[in-house]
């Protein structure tokens, strides 16, 4: 049976040219690049080679890239390196309630420890209140973080405009990229913001690896203590085939952006003219006005249907898509996403996520419009609350 | 880390060891905090014309203390105290950054020398 | 020229098994495990088998297994994750000073926020004083931190005796055995230790992984928060491939254990004896009894000359060893663990390490036998302080 894999969200398969960058630091050159002698050495130039790769994604300079072990690592380290280093001067933190939970868990667990936390609504769309977020400032606030794209929605943040609210009232700005970076064009300098977390396995890298901007000058305590390696801002000794992985990863994605925009949009719009046209009773979860979420991402409730059972009658007939963040499966909660965004909680927990990648086809498309209808229609024919 | 030139002043140093009657002996550095370096040169009319480092440090110390004294050789003392510890890092055509200071004891020990070569004949 | 690696306390190649055991789960089990599709379940159980590798090298169960992306990480763990569990009861810490930077760090960021440190010292051949540990424990200690194997000098120290001291007190005692786990049998059972922690790129498995053992009923935060890997204990996506690797590393490591030993151990003190019989004035760093230190691991000083400038001529022949850990290369100051064991400084900056690995041979040791004396002899001629 073919494999139709729609859970890009959750992770990617790693590229090909992005296996054959990192195969020969797993295989030969496996010095440590902290040493000096040839094996150190062979190493050594790799690793800034892909510090500026990740940089010329971000428009950043390489020197304000921090190599981390994965987006969760990231987040927890601009979220609590900055706290921790800007203890003296305030402790409010200012987030939003979609947030992915490496920064939502990361926010409570500082909020148990004295921290002060407002964590935004959204509206029914999933959108933020700009000026309900400047209002939430305060001169205690130290941070504001907000994703660039949600993981479970595909929903944008107005980045450019927070940062310039952020600007306005000299609050340090960081934002979880994990979703947008290597979808669609990121200028960290543009957009005013201090702090970017990026993760290597949602665009093609291993897990396992990723990345964090950290503007010039920002003040931020490491997260890992111990060596000198990252000029003091993470110790542990580099991940060196990841890493390059990760900057050959950035460099494809830089390349081929236009590309891939283009492509999956076009077919996650297939999909979902073709879920909204065939299947009824059908609720989008997201910002209606396409352009505003993330190209790839589709989220969807079947009313009636428990995610998961969908689900997993998509994978009988091969088709791989997840219900809420890969994250929470294993938890019986409904989406806090969908929650947050209003949504009643057996529609919640009826939504299903398609997030495409570079190499879904057409047919792929095709596929699962042939497959979803029936599969819909037989849990549904179950289903004690559906009313057709 | 270290460029060629670096390299080949540390693989192949010149003019290291120690001249017998030296005119002028320059010692810098302490053994307990850091690295040594002790030039020894004869001078003749105001020329040094010969010149020998000893030096207890690490490459970049090893480098900078042969760059020194090829710098030296042959100057007037009045050229060779203008040699400076950037001039020698420049002449190596640079060093890593955690490693500028190796350098800094080069120039010191070359102008020390000079100063004991001139003590010695104003007494 | 016939490349000699001796650095393998800094890290060590890949095993080729290793490499061949994670490369499916690089090319085509890309699934994120956490993911209840083909692709996620595909990968979930190679991590629990894993997990079951580790714990089988480390006599303890699957359950207490917890990964994460490096040694340095699995100390901030262990350490932070203790002092933020236990705030309630007590805010003091016992270390020695010639722990990893991984661990030294963390426990003077934890001193700056608060905690009280007790660095312990240790004598002339590196040995800790176990009377003065045991009166260092107050009605506020909650963790004691000592490592099983130096990464500098090899030394040994006594878990066993700590872990009996740790218990009569019920002081949690956590062990860094980045450098013991896999070169010498561990029982952290019947050691009597709550935390241990090792590291992937030290056993043959790639960088960026490792684990940390967390005895069952321990009280631990966790460093990242976020998603609900590990069971709640370590957020971010599994690095799966990698781990994968450190599970069949640590099989590797536990079924090749004696031959493993008895090989770099008659090859150490073929190295060891070489030079003490060969080269004037050298200096043996570390316990004399040579059954308390790593079998692969010789740290030795050559008078009258500086340990880097020896290395980069080592280089120049193809031998690759190490001056003070890797860790500390590109910082200017001797090693802080031969500091503490009240070497003088000139003597400290004269040390180089040779760290032996299973692929090393009689011909390697007996290649760096011979150029090893002219190196030190030409060093020794442009030295200052060098008396013959
Ligand atoms: C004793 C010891 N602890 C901790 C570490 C840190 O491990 P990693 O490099 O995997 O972070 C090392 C290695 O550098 C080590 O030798
Ligand atoms: C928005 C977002 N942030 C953070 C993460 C965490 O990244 P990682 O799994 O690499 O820790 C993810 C992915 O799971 C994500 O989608
Ligand atoms: S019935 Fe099993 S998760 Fe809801
Ligand atoms: S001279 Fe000592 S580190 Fe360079």
């Amino acid at each position: 049976m073919k494999q139709i894999y729609l859970d890009h969200n959750a992770t990617t398969p790693i590229h090909p040219e992005v296996l054959e960058a990192m195969l020969p630091f797993l295989r030969d050159h496996f010095g440590n690049p902290s040493s000096i002698h040839w094996a150190g050495r062979a190493v050594a130039g790799a690793i800034e080679q892909a510090r500026e790769q990740v940089a010329s994604l971000l428009g950043c300079r390489a020197a304000e890239i921090v190599f981390t072990s994965c987006g969760s690592e990231g987040d927890n380290l601009a979220i609590k390196g900055t706290v921790d280093a800007l203890r003296g001067q305030g402790n409010h933190i200012i987030t939003t309630e979609v947030e992915h939970p490496a920064v939502l868990e990361t926010c409570r667990y500082l909020q148990e420890r004295g921290c002060r936390v407002t964590f935004l609504p959204v509206d029914r769309r999933g959108a933020l209140d700009l000026e309900q977020l400047e209002s939430a400032i305060t001169d205690q606030t130290i941070l504001i973080s907000v994703m660039w794209g949600n993981n479970e929605t595909g929903n944008l943040f107005p980045l450019a405009e927070i940062g310039a609210i952020a600007a306005r009232h000299k609050v340090c700005l960081h934002s979880d990229a994990v979703q947008a970076a290597g979808k669609l064009a990121i200028d960290v300098r543009a957009a005013g913001i201090d702090l970017l977390v990026l993760s290597g396995h949602k665009i093609g890298a291993p897990k396992g690896v990723g990345a964090v901007y950290i503007k010039n000058g920002t003040r931020l305590s490491p997260l890992l203590h111990g060596g000198h390696q990252e000029r003091n801002r993470r110790a542990g000794t580099h991940n060196v085939a990841s890493i390059v992985a990760l900057g050959k990863a950035c460099e494809l994605a830089a390349a081929g952006l236009a590309t891939y925009r283009q492509q999956v949009r076009r077919l996650r719009d297939r999909l979902e003219d073709g879920i909204l046209a065939t299947i009824p009773q059908v609720h989008l979860n997201g910002h209606p006005d396409r352009d505003l979420r993330l190209a790839n991402t589709l989220n969807i409730s079947f009313a009636g249907i428990e995610g998961e059972s969908l689900l997993l009658n998509l994978d009988l007939h091969g088709i791989a898509a997840s219900s809420g963040s890969a994250c929470s499966s294993g938890s019986l909660d409904a989406s806090h996403v969908l929650r947050a965004m209003g949504l009643e909680s057996s529609l919640a927990r009826s939504s299903v996520r398609f997030s495409l990648g570079a190499e879904t086809t057409e047919e792929d498309i095709d596929h699962v419009l042939e497959v979803l209808p029936a599969s819909v229609q037989r849990l549904r024919e179950m289903s004690p609350v559906y009313k057709a | 880390m270290y460029n060629e030139t670096v390299k080949d002043h540390f693989y192949h140093p010149r003019n290291a060891g120690e001249l017998e009657d030296a005119d002028g002996i320059g010692e810098v550095g302490d053994i307990n905090c850091g690295d040594i370096m002790r030039i020894t040169l004869r001078v003749e009319r105001d020329i040094i014309t010969a010149i020998r480092f000893k030096t207890f440090g690490c490459a970049a110390a090893i480098a900078t203390s042969s760059m020194v004294t090829e710098l030296a050789n042959g100057k007037t003392l009045q050229q060779a105290l203008r040699i400076s510890n950037a001039d020698v890092a420049a002449a190596l055509g640079g060093l890593p950054e955690e490693k500028l200071s190796c350098s800094n004891l080069a120039a010191d020990a070359l102008h020390a020398a000079i100063r004991d070569y001139r003590a010695r004949r104003s007494p």
